[in-house]
């Protein structure tokens, strides 16, 4: 049976290359594990431009005019929350491959939602209790103005004063709006801390992390923060800076299982790239497409079923997905960014382990059958 | 009508109206002469509001105008044209005329209706387009029509707002003696009650348009009089007048 | 809030740094915008352009390789866009003149994607600049002190030729009334090509000298293009003091900002900027005229 | 003057038809463009009352059809007004606003005025972007549509609901012609040309374009409520200045100061977009290049383009044509 | 030394100059008159490469005519136009120094010293910007300007306009003073005595052609031509 999905990516604007990787790792999915199962798959990708209403339009176009079973991707949570109440009315079951917002699987849920990727809390909360478990209790945080920077931000403080740590500063920068972090890394330093934890992704990234070098802030203050401060996409452009930095995410290509090296090498063989968090991310979505057709589910409401119950070991490790949020159950890697042979490489420190969300205002019909 | 008193005005170490004080009656035409620079447009300047003055007060009608924006000296009768046009140069003169008659009669701010449809708007068109000689170039654009056109225009936009005082800024400025002639004639012809301050190095003109005569130099009144004692004045002559034709 | 006098003059510095950067960008679109009437708003895309060419050459040759291409390379695609567009558009008005600014942005935006991807690049710093010195205990990067340095070696260069020499007032003259500069002997059209090419070294220059600071992404030049109108038209279009009054306000009022009153920093300079226009409706220090 | 030719006059002919046309056969996708097209219509039709007309280039009308699309958000979700309501209210909200914006920047002109209503727009959109009330930068969502069930439109039907957006478009550029007509419009123009006689003549000028700016938001405002409505979500991109640009270009690419032109633009620029984005992810570079390709033609915009080679003939073929057909008939004066 | 064989010349569509033919000598004052609209300012910004010369041709010593105004400046010709054109940016100082520091040395006819002698009015306005002096000002800041180029022909349109009599005939003076000195001029007036008292020859230009040439004395004889031509 012919399963039509329709990809919705930014193909073009500020997060095109996250689009490109999600869609590569999506297609490498569908040619190592496609033969799994009965289903055949057919592709139709739209350009969200990183824009709510042209997101809307092209989801419009996808689920009314080319009738597509499933979708996925969507890298932004403003695109997200644009498309969330025309899914759920259509009822059409939606693989979301990035946007990371916590209200997707909470106060916004939706039982044709189901995310494959993160929650903007899940990644940072195990972090707090293992920060103040390394004796760090004293931190400044920093993160970009909106409201993913806010809710990384709170993931981590969260955790981190309910071990008993305390938060000494904390700054939230006008975000695609500060070039020069100068004056907010010249505050963490005067604040007393002894660790600065941050929040930060792409451009941003880079220039944070090359201007707290610059400072020779690494040594007496160290950095720790939200795993895409040095994701593998943009380490390279930070170079030296990002060395000793120390963040959690979902994946890195350096953890060690056979799933992940069978990944990375597929990936790098396809792509001649090394896989990013955002890659996985396409990857297993696919993987949860096929995992979820393999139960015979083919249309709508049947494989938005079919989604909310999937689970598999994967790169990351094992995966599932909490059926009273739709969100993903994952373990969280903590790694170091450390000179590696081709250019920086991740040291996994440690894998915390898996942890439901809690339902953030949730609520939603239970799973049937 | 119109009075000014002590008026003053520096910019920066350039002292151009010194102390001016001025007193025109209803209906009377007075010119102003002055060699270049004297300080003859800054007054007029002062005088509608486009300069505030240091020191010294502007009385339209009585009332102390002084503190007043230049639109708002307007709308109480002060009107003038300008050495430079300052025209509305991509419309017709019949819209230029018009404009200025709709903010006299109260419809240019309104929100219905063209402004320049009004019967009393179209009234004043065809008057003022009368008095200065425009019929034949209502319909075409400013850009179109000659510079001796366009100077009259300039003193017909002034004119339709039907004002109590109009002040004029060298109207003959660059027109040929043909026309210089006709707006001589023009200007002899506009309602005697219509009080007139007139900039104007055309002594013909002046000395038969005046009643009365005042002469600037750097600044100050140093003249105030009938034509007749202006002709004779040795001042006059040595500051101002003079001719090629001496030589 | 600490009240260590070092703490203050690190922020101070940094400040500065800021507004050096500010200037160095602000300073070719005022000469650009304010002298010939031309509104460029792609100044912002060859700024980014130069710190693609910076960073693709210091992978080759080292960053000083890196540094002195990209002013002469952007200088040489100003040439390119002289000839071919911006002559023609000159007389054309403000309004032509945006839009074909605005397409050029759209252009180049894409154009450097296709070349250089969607993904960062980086440039390293060789290591003379690559260091900390001491400013009051604490360590502050050379490369900041650098920038700083720059800018205002900079401006005392500009402020020398346009103040010492006539090409200030030819430029001035030409930007007034180009017929008649023309009648007076000036050759207007390539004054014009001169200032243009120099502005776009500038911009290619100041797109260099940012790109070991930030991250060389594509949209860079969008990003930066709003700050560089405010600091002109905060300073006053056309004139060198406006350029470096406004970028000297921009560098601290962001700065301090972000500093004293995070929750309002992004607002803060956009209402400045609307009170700087409410009472000076030409900016504090335009050019005369 | 604002003055309908006889190009004019087929040219919008051809635009309502083409738009009911496309209104009443198009598909899923089809007809979402053509809302987009409709909606950019209206804000461009704003943008060229002030910028056509009042030489008042402004870079905040994105944002003004933001506030009216957050207004209307706020007002039906938050607080529970009736959507018809609301729309009313979004539409005064953003009328004052604009207001208080053209009389602050009234003294303001040329490019100078174009980065005080920049400020503004982008004060509204830094502010929408980091309050954690207005959704923060995930924006908002559930706004409801207006419910017209009472006269049989349904509005959540997409087809019913461009419908309903051509014939607000409509209102919208009816209104226009009629501020753009009455004796705000002609100060307003005369403003544009000279605004030291205006003011000389007795007119305060600050008013005149505080009043049409107002006018102008107000119809920016319905723009955004209706946008609101349309994607039934609200985020603060549509708030940012490089909206306002593209608004910007597309005025200008369409006819500055044609009223028809801009919509045209809209249509054009719209269906270009999605075109070319549908070929190559470089869409930006198509778009530029043809921009660049447009204005060096040296018209107007596409419309001035088309009035410059077409106008006086098509003007002068139909007025032989009524001639014939009615010669008794007095002519109406242009 | 200037030659017009035959000029067409105008604006956009509408054409202004209809084969206009006319001469002036080295050495001699050439007098262009005629009516409002005539075309003599027309005449004198095709001259000057302000307009295209779309027929006809225009030659300066013998030489054809350069095409810019740029070209035309540096063959010897100074210009005063009508607008007068002072750089509102530039100061008084700036606006004499423009020419004055690129045409002249030291040993130039014309230096600042002696325009200011000229002048001294402009002396003391001289850090004034170059449009907040008067309408008069302006003018002899224009005419000071031009004859900083140290010009070998001087092109003057309507040179009194707006001057009050005292300093018309102060200019009428200078003038004369520098026709004497040899320096050749073209003079475009309204003010026909003036006109006629400066010139050696009369063009009266009327619809875009010359319809009189001759000399001053002939035309200040011919009251029929002045009455046809200029309205006297
Ligand atoms: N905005 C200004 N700034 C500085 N000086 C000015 C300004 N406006 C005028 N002036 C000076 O004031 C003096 C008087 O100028 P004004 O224009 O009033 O003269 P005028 O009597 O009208 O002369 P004209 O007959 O030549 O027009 C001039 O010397 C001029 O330079
Ligand atoms: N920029 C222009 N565009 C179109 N027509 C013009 C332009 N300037 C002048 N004209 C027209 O050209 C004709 C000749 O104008 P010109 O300025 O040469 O006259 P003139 O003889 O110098 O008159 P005046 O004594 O008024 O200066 C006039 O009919 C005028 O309307
Ligand atoms: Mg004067
Ligand atoms: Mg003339």
């Amino acid at each position: 049976e012919e399963v039509k999905v329709g990809l919705l990516l930014p193909f073009s604007g500020v997060y095109a290359a996250l689009g490109n990787d999600i869609e590569a790792g999506f297609e490498l999915a569908l040619e190592e594990y496609g033969s799994e199962t009965e289903a055949t798959f057919s592709l139709m990708r739209e350009d969200t431009e990183v824009k709510p209403p042209v997101a809307l339009a092209k989801a419009k176009k996808l689920i009314l005019q080319d009738k597509v079973d499933v979708m996925a991707g969507i890298v932004s949570s403003g695109v997200l929350g644009a498309v969330r109440d025309l899914i759920d009315g259509a009822g059409v079951p939606l693989i979301v491959a990035n946007a990371g917002n916590d209200e997707a699987t909470g106060a916004h849920c939706s039982p044709f939602i189901t995310r494959m990727s993160f929650s903007n809390g899940q990644v940072n909360r195990p972090m707090g209790t293992w920060l103040f478990d390394q004796g760090i209790t004293k931190v400044f945080t920093l993160a970009p103005d909106y409201a993913a920077g806010r809710q990384m931000i709170d993931g981590f403080t969260e955790t981190f004063t309910a071990a008993g740590g305390e938060i000494v500063g904390q700054e939230f920068t006008p975000f695609q709006k500060t070039q020069d972090f100068g004056p907010f890394l010249a505050k963490a330093k005067a604040s007393g801390a002894e660790a600065v934890y941050v929040f930060y992704a792409g451009g941003e990234a880079i220039s944070f992390v090359k201007q707290y070098d610059s400072f020779g802030l690494k040594a007496d203050l160290p950095l720790f923060g939200s795993g895409f401060l040095t994701s593998p996409l943009y380490v390279n452009a930070e170079g030296p800076a990002a060395e000793g930095v120390i963040t959690a995410l979902h994946y890195v290509p350096t953890i060690d299982n056979p799933e992940n090296a069978a990944f990375v090498s597929a990936f790098l063989q396809k792509t001649g790239r090394i896989p990013s968090e955002y890659a996985v991310q396409g990857f297993d979505a696919a993987r949860a497409l096929i995992e979820a057709t393999k139960t015979g589910a083919s249309d709508r409401d049947s494989l938005a079923n079919a989604l909310r119950q999937v689970h598999f070991d994967g790169p990351r490790g094992t995966l599932s997905i909490d059926p009273a949020t739709n969100n993903i159950v994952q373990p969280i890697y903590v790694y170091e960014t450390v000179p590696g042979e081709f250019g920086l490489s991740q040291k996994v420190l440690a894998e915390l382990p898996a942890s439901a969300d809690p339902l953030n205002g949730c609520a939603m019909a239970p799973v049937s059958n | 009508m119109l009075e000014t008193r002590n008026l003053d005005k520096s910019f920066g170490a350039v002292h151009v109206t010194r102390d001016v004080s001025l007193k025109l009656e209803r209906g009377e035409r007075r010119v102003i002469l002055g060699p270049n620079g004297a300080g003859k447009t800054t007054l007029f300047n002062l005088l509608v509001g486009e300069l505030t003055p240091d020191s010294g007060a502007v009385l339209l009608a009585g009332e102390d105008v002084t503190a007043l924006p230049v639109a708002k000296r307007a709308r109480r009768g002060l009107s003038r044209s300008y050495q430079k046009n300052t025209l509305f140069d991509g419309l017709t003169v019949e819209e230029n005329l018009g404009l200025a008659a709709a903010v006299h009669t109260g419809s240019a701010t309104r929100l219905w209706g063209d402004s320049l449809a009004t019967p009393e708007v179209r009234e004043i068109v065809e008057e003022v387009a009368e008095q200065v000689r425009l019929m034949p170039y209502l319909h075409a654009k400013v850009s179109e029509v000659s510079y001796g056109v366009r100077r009259q225009l300039e003193v017909g936009v002034a004119l339709a707002t039907r004002p109590l005082v109009l002040l004029m800024d060298e109207p003959t400025s660059g027109v040929g003696p043909e026309m210089a002639k006709g707006f001589h004639e023009l200007l002899n012809d506009l309602p005697r009650d219509l009080t007139l301050l007139i900039i104007e190095h055309d002594m013909d003109l002046a000395f038969d348009v005046a009643d009365t005569i005042t002469v600037l130099n750097y600044g100050e009144v140093v003249f105030d009089g009938l034509p007749d004692a202006a002709r004779g004045s040795k001042l006059l002559k040595e500051i101002y007048l003079g001719s090629w034709e001496d030589a | 809030m600490s009240l260590d006098p070092g703490f203050w003059a690190l922020q101070t510095l940094n400040a500065l740094q800021l507004s050096m950067l500010l200037f160095l960008l602000s300073i070719g679109l005022t000469v650009i915008f304010g002298l010939m009437h031309f509104v460029n708003l792609a100044h912002g895309s060859l700024y980014a352009l130069g710190a693609y060419v910076a960073a693709a050459a210091a992978t080759v040759g080292g960053y000083w390789t890196g540094f002195f291409l990209a002013p002469v390379a952007v200088a040489g695609l100003g040439i390119l866009l002289y000839s071919g567009l911006i002559r023609r558009m000159r007389k054309s008005g403000p309004m032509a003149q945006v839009l074909v600014t605005f397409g050029l942005i759209f252009a180049l935006l894409d154009l450097t994607r296709i070349v250089w991807g969607d993904i960062a690049l980086a440039i390293e710093l060789p290591a003379l600049l690559d260091g900390r010195v001491s400013v009051f205990g604490i360590g502050y990067p050379v490369y900041r002190l650098f920038i700083i340095a720059l800018g205002l070696a900079i401006f005392t260069a500009l402020a020398m030729v346009l103040k010492r020499t006539q090409i200030g007032a030819m430029i001035r003259a030409g930007v007034d009334n180009d017929a008649m500069a023309a009648c007076l002997g000036i050759n207007v059209e390539r004054l014009f090509f001169i200032v243009f090419c120099v502005g776009c070294a500038l911009a290619g220059l100041a797109g260099a000298v940012a790109a070991p600071l930030l991250s060389v992404t594509p949209d860079m030049g969008l990003q930066i293009l709003i700050p560089t109108l405010i600091v002109i038209v905060i300073g006053g279009l056309g004139s060198l003091q406006g350029a470096i009054a406004g970028s000297l306000i921009f560098g601290f009022v962001q700065t301090f900002g972000a500093v004293l009153a995070p929750q309002l920093a992004s607002v803060l300079i956009y209402a400045l900027l609307a009170a700087v226009l409410v009472i000076r409706p030409m900016g504090l220090f335009p050019a005369k005229g | 003057m604002f003055q309908h030719t006889a190009l004019r006059y087929t040219a919008l002919i051809l635009l309502a038809a083409g738009a009911f046309a496309q209104a009443v056969t198009a598909g899923y996708f089809g007809l979402e463009v053509l809302t987009e097209i409709l909606l950019l219509a209206m804000l461009v039709l704003a943008l060229d009352m002030v910028a056509g007309f009042g030489g008042m280039v402004s870079l905040c009308h994105g944002a003004l059809m933001g506030l009216g699309a957050y207004a209307y958000a706020i007002l039906t979700t938050k607080a529970g007004i009736a959507p018809p309501v609301a729309m009313a209210g979004a539409i005064a909200i953003t009328g004052v606003a604009a207001w208080v914006i053209g009389a602050i920047g009234a003294r303001s002109h040329g490019i100078y005025f174009i980065m005080a209503t920049l400020a503004f727009g982008q004060m509204a959109y830094s502010y929408v972007f980091e309050a954690p009330l207005f959704g923060g930068d995930d924006g908002m969502g559930g706004i409801p549509r207006l419910d017209l069930t009472l006269i049989g439109l349904d509005l959540n039907d997409s087809r019913s609901f461009a419908l309903f957006c051509l014939l607000l478009l409509a209102a919208s550029y009816g209104a226009a012609v009629l501020i753009l007509r009455s004796g705000l419009g002609r100060s307003l123009i005369g403003v544009m040309h000279n605004e030291q006689r205006m003011r000389a003549l007795g007119l305060t000028v600050w008013r005149i374009k505080a009043d049409v700016f107002g006018l102008s938001g107000m119809i920016a405002g319905l723009a955004g409520a209706l946008a609101a409505q349309h994607v039934m979500y609200i985020s603060p991109g549509p708030l940012a200045w490089t909206v306002s640009g593209e608004a910007l270009v597309v005025v200008i690419l369409g006819g500055l100061g044609t009223l028809v032109g801009p919509m045209i633009g809209a249509a054009a620029f719209v269906v270009l977009k999605h075109e070319v984005s549908n070929v190559t992810s470089y869409w930006h570079l198509v778009v530029g290049v043809l921009l660049i390709a447009v204005v060096m033609s040296r018209a107007n915009g596409l419309f001035g383009w088309i009035e410059a080679r077409w106008g006086a003939r098509l003007e002068r073929r139909l007025s032989d044509l009524t001639r014939k057909s009615d010669a008794e008939e007095v002519p109406t004066d242009a | 030394m200037l030659d017009l064989q035959s000029v067409a010349s105008g604006y956009g569509e509408t054409q202004v100059l209809h084969g206009l033919s006319l001469r002036a000598e080295q050495g001699r004052v050439l007098a262009i008159l005629g009516r409002n609209g005539a075309g003599k300012s027309t005449t004198l910004k095709t001259i000057m490469g302000l307009l295209p010369t779309r027929e006809g041709e225009i030659a300066f010593d013998g030489q054809k005519m350069g095409r810019t105004p740029y070209e035309i400046a540096r063959m010897g010709i100074a210009y005063v136009p009508e607008t007068r054109d002072i750089f509102p940016s530039l100061t008084v100082r700036e606006n004499l120094e423009i020419t004055a520091k690129r045409f002249g040395t030291k040993d130039s006819d014309w230096t600042m010293e002696r325009v200011l002698d000229l002048f001294p009015r402009l002396g003391e306005r001289m850090e004034n910007g170059g449009t907040q002096l008067s309408g008069g000002e302006q003018q002899m800041l224009a005419i000071a300007r031009a004859l900083l180029m140290n010009p070998r022909l001087l092109i003057l349109d309507e040179p009194t306009e707006g001057l009050a009599p005292i300093i018309v005939k102060l200019i009428h003076d200078k003038l004369l003073e520098l026709k004497h000195q040899g320096l050749s001029m073209i003079l475009v007036e309204q003010n026909f005595g003036f006109a006629t008292s400066l010139a050696d020859d009369v063009v009266v230009v009327s619809k875009g052609q010359a319809v009189w040439t001759g000399s001053a004395e002939e035309i200040r004889a011919d009251e029929a031509a002045q009455h046809n031509w200029l309205g006297v």
